[in-house]
């Protein structure tokens, strides 16, 4: 069976590196064929590595704080791509710690299909993407 | 790259490019600066309050901080000498700052006028300009430093020190290393001799200003020789453009014996380097990070960390420690949760300041070992730059013989890997290209072998990620489950 | 009072009057409770819970809790086990109880009925009854004690013990001299011989109950030696009854040192005296409780002490550590505030867990002279009761020999005052009738002049009083303002 | 000039003796003739020792939590008894850390003429009970 191929990275101007190193680790682990762009990815060069490796599946971080302004649009830059990937976010994504509900509605809002709140065990997300992939097929 | 001080005539030259990248670079003049920092009187500068911290054997507590908006800035930082009763202040930059996208910082700052919260996660300095950053100084009675993570801060070195900060931490290896991804080392070094040899001028006109390279680099389980071998890189790149008043640093590895040795050693060593090359008027002085990897969500587990870095940090000698809050791990803290975890840090620092670590047998071990390593990677590192020392740290970097673990930039060798070892102490699983002897080797060996057999595991890539988790789930070792 | 063990025909005796004391006394049937006891599982019995951690080298966590209602306080105690991790458990009682004015439980108990708070500061056991406490400790998962401070216990512990509680506080002498004013030291020892026979009878039914005697005394600058004294005492009075399972407790003084040589000399000496009357078989434990005097308001520097105390606790090799909560200046705890002194307290027992305090020159010259007054103390008074235990502490107490500062009790001499030195370890300022060569006054007098030179005044009571603050105001030592 | 005298004392089953020993310390520095009756001082003690020693003041301290239970019925006892003296406790007066003003408020209706916080100092104590003597003179 070929290996789904999921997109990960560290949106914006973030330089946090070692959750990144992780989700690559637990990925790979769990079976999935990562592609991990590591710090500081553009919305395009999220877009673009996702198109080009037919992943199923972009993976976002954000730990420092501006989240919001660098997520604004991915959304759509996807749609606009013509991918049909699930997009999920997770790490510290606003600035100090606040009410999660309010910061899931904001990027759900944004196009994610899920978001994560802060300390989020990587294990419960791969196993939310296998139910979601699972879900799609 | 240069090697010796930057010219004056040279120096001057520069600094007009550097000014034209953002508008409020027009606003500096040199002059005037200095006339305005000589104004400052002592109990609001850095070097004075450190001299007087290293004379009454006190370790003073600095929080970090930062929002968006001055007047919010301000009224952060007050809040936090009076009810928090800093010692010392910082100014925490903004990250697009520190990348230089002034234009995205502008959106930041007009977003936050617009929603009245700040979206930023620190103070752009550069945006607001001189004056604003003069109005900062001049509420506040406590010392000021500027604390960010920028590969490139001409621009905010010189708006800053006009601004009449009177500190500046960062350098050209601690502020690429874990700051940045593609940003080639010569440049950032270039650019920080820029920085020193700014502060070497004001020194020259009768201004000290404190220079402090960033210790913790990573933050996550970096043992002590990596980054005492770029602090003293850093204090001697910046004591090489005239800076006199250096703050060498470290982040807590949680083993306290290796934390005391490593404070000591730090002092011992740079005083030792800066001696060899004739920079013998350097004064040098420390700062001891709190906890800089993943904290517990819970926050009576984080006042447990935050009270457990101040005790150590005020045992082991240190000059400052630079404190977390309980909100650590969830986002930038409110006002209150900064007092909070300075309050914490603060009765630690004051109660424990008659109580000495003393020397043991132990505690030597430990001091020699990193003594041993942080002299093999040093003199590794200078031979291959031919004792230049901005070439010695390229090389030094491209040959991995200085390689930090879990480091963005792709400058780095990142094959040496670190784990604890039955302690709690930080050892190397993997060494990559380190310059270590067999018996600097066997030595971690076998400390990493006491904790495998104690585990009944194998030494591994796990043992490292367990570690990584370890303190945030309420450990030191990560032991497996 | 009674020299040897309470004859079993005796004690049985004793006991019709006891249970007479209030109604509740009916419910206790000897032989059903000891099938009740002996059906408790491994996990919730306290003795074999310390064995445990003595041999994993844990140090274990346990708060101070306890609510005038049974379902109040079974909701407090699923708190401090759930979210607070606590290791073990307490039901602390409150001071009606404590002084065996049931009546006015009773009183406290209706009033908290009836305005749905309570109002008193502990759990009424007696009123409540054995069934009650069956309920309590059925509840729960970790094994109970009962804290309380009552001279004469005699019914409190028969309704406890018949009611399914492991472990036992207190002592004749050490529930007495804090806890009483008028109480006759000869009475409070005899009726803790009852006590401890009737633990002693348990165990001879095969149930292994926990003793422990109260360590900290008044919690305010005791220094080691006193404390070691009672608790030894205590111990061969409890070990003479027939108890094998023994906690002996010291209260933090702050300085690190002391305070590590302090739990070392304590399990150290109890162990030797123990074995030299020929009590070789009783398991020998330690207790440390965080500081215990007044306590600084503002919650984050709380947190501080709290947190320091967990780690000299760990470091110290402590089998167990009693947690103070962030609300300790102001009043009995909300569970949510005590389960946070629990939580800090336990990342500290657990991340530390594998540091070691090695064994310095300074940490064995203290031992030395912990051990040194201790040995003068014990061995003075056991002089004057010819080696009977009981008659011992009472001709000590009333010759000086033996002199708790700040008790409130008639018994106790009040002349021996204690203030720190200036690494903030606690010294005597005046001995009273303390048995101490000249060589042990001379050492006491050089490290307060040591203290005094620095602090450019003479040793004086205004010391003392400054002492009495300092932890509360953000120091150890009181210095002069 | 005389001086003029107070009693002091921690009252019911209370057995902090601490506070109690510095609050005598502090009021016999300040000048004043000090009655300690110690700890674990009941209500008719109190009264007693006013009316023999023709005290002022009657300074009660309650630390352990029954301040309420134990303190109800002092103020009106006084009266009986015919004492014309100023009533202050302090100390950490009910169960728990609470609202200030409702403790306050309900040991002023129990008759206390002055009410205070946990950890307050004596010395401001002191200075309110040198104001009222005066006032009252
Ligand atoms: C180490 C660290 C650093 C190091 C980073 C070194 C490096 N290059 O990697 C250094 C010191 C350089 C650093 C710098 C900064 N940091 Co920092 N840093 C941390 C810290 C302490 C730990 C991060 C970490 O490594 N955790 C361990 C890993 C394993 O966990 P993780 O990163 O959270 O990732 C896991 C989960 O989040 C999850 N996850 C992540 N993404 C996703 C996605 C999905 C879909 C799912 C399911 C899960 C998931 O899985 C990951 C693996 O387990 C955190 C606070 C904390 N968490 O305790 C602050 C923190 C992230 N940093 C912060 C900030 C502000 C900064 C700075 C701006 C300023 C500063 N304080 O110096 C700069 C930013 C630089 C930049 N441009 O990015 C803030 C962010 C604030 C906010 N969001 O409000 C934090 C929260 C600290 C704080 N409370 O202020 N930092
Ligand atoms: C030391 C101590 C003990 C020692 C006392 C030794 C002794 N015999 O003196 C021991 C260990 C024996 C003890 C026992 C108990 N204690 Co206790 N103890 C303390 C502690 C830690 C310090 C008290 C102290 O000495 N402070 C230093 C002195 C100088 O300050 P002070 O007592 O507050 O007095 C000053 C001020 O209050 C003020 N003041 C006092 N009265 C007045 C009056 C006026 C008019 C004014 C102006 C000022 C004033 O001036 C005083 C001098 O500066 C406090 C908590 C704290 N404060 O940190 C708990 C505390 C008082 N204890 C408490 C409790 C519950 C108990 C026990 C019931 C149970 C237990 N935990 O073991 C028993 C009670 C026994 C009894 N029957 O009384 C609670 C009271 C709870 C409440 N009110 O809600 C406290 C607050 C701890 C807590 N948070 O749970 N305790």
């Amino acid at each position: 069976m070929e290996k789904t191929t999921v997109v990960i990275g560290v949106i914006g101007a973030d330089v946090h590196a070692v959750g990144n190193r992780i989700i690559e680790y637990a990925m790979n682990q769990a079976g999935f064929n990562v592609v991990n762009l590591g710090v500081m990815v553009s919305q395009k060069e999220f877009v673009d590595a996702a198109i080009e490796t037919n992943a199923k599946a972009i993976i976002v971080s954000s730990l420092y704080g501006h989240g919001e302004l660098d997520c604004r649009g991915l959304g759509d830059a996807c749609k606009e791509a013509g991918l049909d990937v699930l997009l999920y976010v997770g790490g510290n994504l606003v600035v100090g710690k606040s009410d999660f509900e309010v910061v899931e509605e904001k990027f759900k809002k944004m196009g994610f299909d899920r978001v994560y709140p802060p300390g989020s065990d990587i294990e419960q997300g791969i196993r939310d993407l296998t139910a979601d992939l699972k879900n799609k097929a | 790259m240069n090697n010796g001080k930057i010219p004056t005539r040279a120096f001057l030259e520069m600094r007009k490019e550097v000014l034209n990248q953002w508008i409020t670079g027009k606003e500096v003049v040199l002059d005037e600066a200095i006339a305005y920092q000589a104004s400052i009187q002592a109990e609001k500068r850095f070097s004075a309050r450190l001299a007087k911290a290293i004379v009454e054997k006190e370790t003073l507590v600095q929080p970090r901080a930062g929002v968006a908006l001055p007047a919010e800035h301000i009224k952060l930082l007050k809040h936090l000498q009076d009810e928090g009763t800093a010692d010392l202040l910082p100014t925490t930059i903004d990250s697009y700052t520190r990348h230089n996208r002034y234009h995205e910082a502008q959106t930041g700052i007009d977003e936050s006028v617009r929603t009245g919260k700040s979206l930023l996660n620190g103070f752009p300095a550069v945006n607001h300009g001189v004056s604003v950053c003069r109005n900062i100084v001049e509420s506040l009675n406590v010392p000021l430093q500027v604390r960010h993570g920028t590969p490139d801060a001409r621009l905010l070195a010189e708006i800053t020190l006009a601004g009449g900060f009177t500190s500046f931490e960062g350098g050209g290896i601690s502020y690429n290393i874990p700051y940045g991804k593609n940003n080639s080392l010569e440049k950032t070094i270039t650019d920080w001799q820029y920085v020193d040899r700014l502060v070497g001028y004001y020194e020259e006109k009768g201004i000290r200003i404190n220079r402090e390279p960033f210790g913790p680099l990573t933050g996550t389980l970096v043992p002590p020789c990596i980054s005492h071998s770029v602090a003293i890189l850093e204090s001697l790149l910046a004591a090489q453009q005239g800076c006199k008043c250096i703050t060498v640093g470290y982040g807590q590895c949680g083993n306290q014996n290796q934390d005391i040795a490593a404070i000591r050693t730090l002092e011992k060593l740079t005083k030792e380097y800066l001696g060899r090359f004739g920079y013998r008027d350097v004064v040098v002085s420390t700062v001891f990070h709190q906890w800089m990897g993943g904290f517990p969500q819970d926050e009576a587990k984080a006042y447990a960390v935050i009270g457990w870095g101040a005790a150590t940090a005020v045992l082991s000698g240190a000059t400052k420690v630079i404190v977390k809050s309980p909100h650590e791990a969830f986002g930038v803290p409110t006002a209150e949760a900064n007092a909070n975890g300075l309050k914490t840090s603060k009765q630690l620092t004051v109660m424990l300041k008659d109580q000495i670590a003393v020397e043991t047998p132990l505690l030597v071990a430990e001091m020699d070992i990193i003594e041993k390593e942080t002299r093999s990677i040093l003199e590794a590192v200078l031979k291959l730059g031919n004792n230049d020392f901005g070439l010695s740290a390229l090389r030094g970097f491209e040959a991995g013989l200085i390689d930090v673990p879990f480091a963005p930039a792709q400058c780095n060798a990142n094959k040496a890997l670190p784990a604890r070892d039955n302690n709690g102490a930080i050892r190397f699983l993997d060494f990559g290209n380190l310059p270590f002897d067999e018996d600097i080797k066997a030595f971690h060996r076998q400390k990493l072998q006491e904790r495998a057999d104690v585990e009944r595991r194998d030494v591994s890539f796990q043992m490292v990620i367990d570690d990584i988790y370890a303190v945030s789930k309420g450990r030191l070792v990560g032991r497996p489950r």
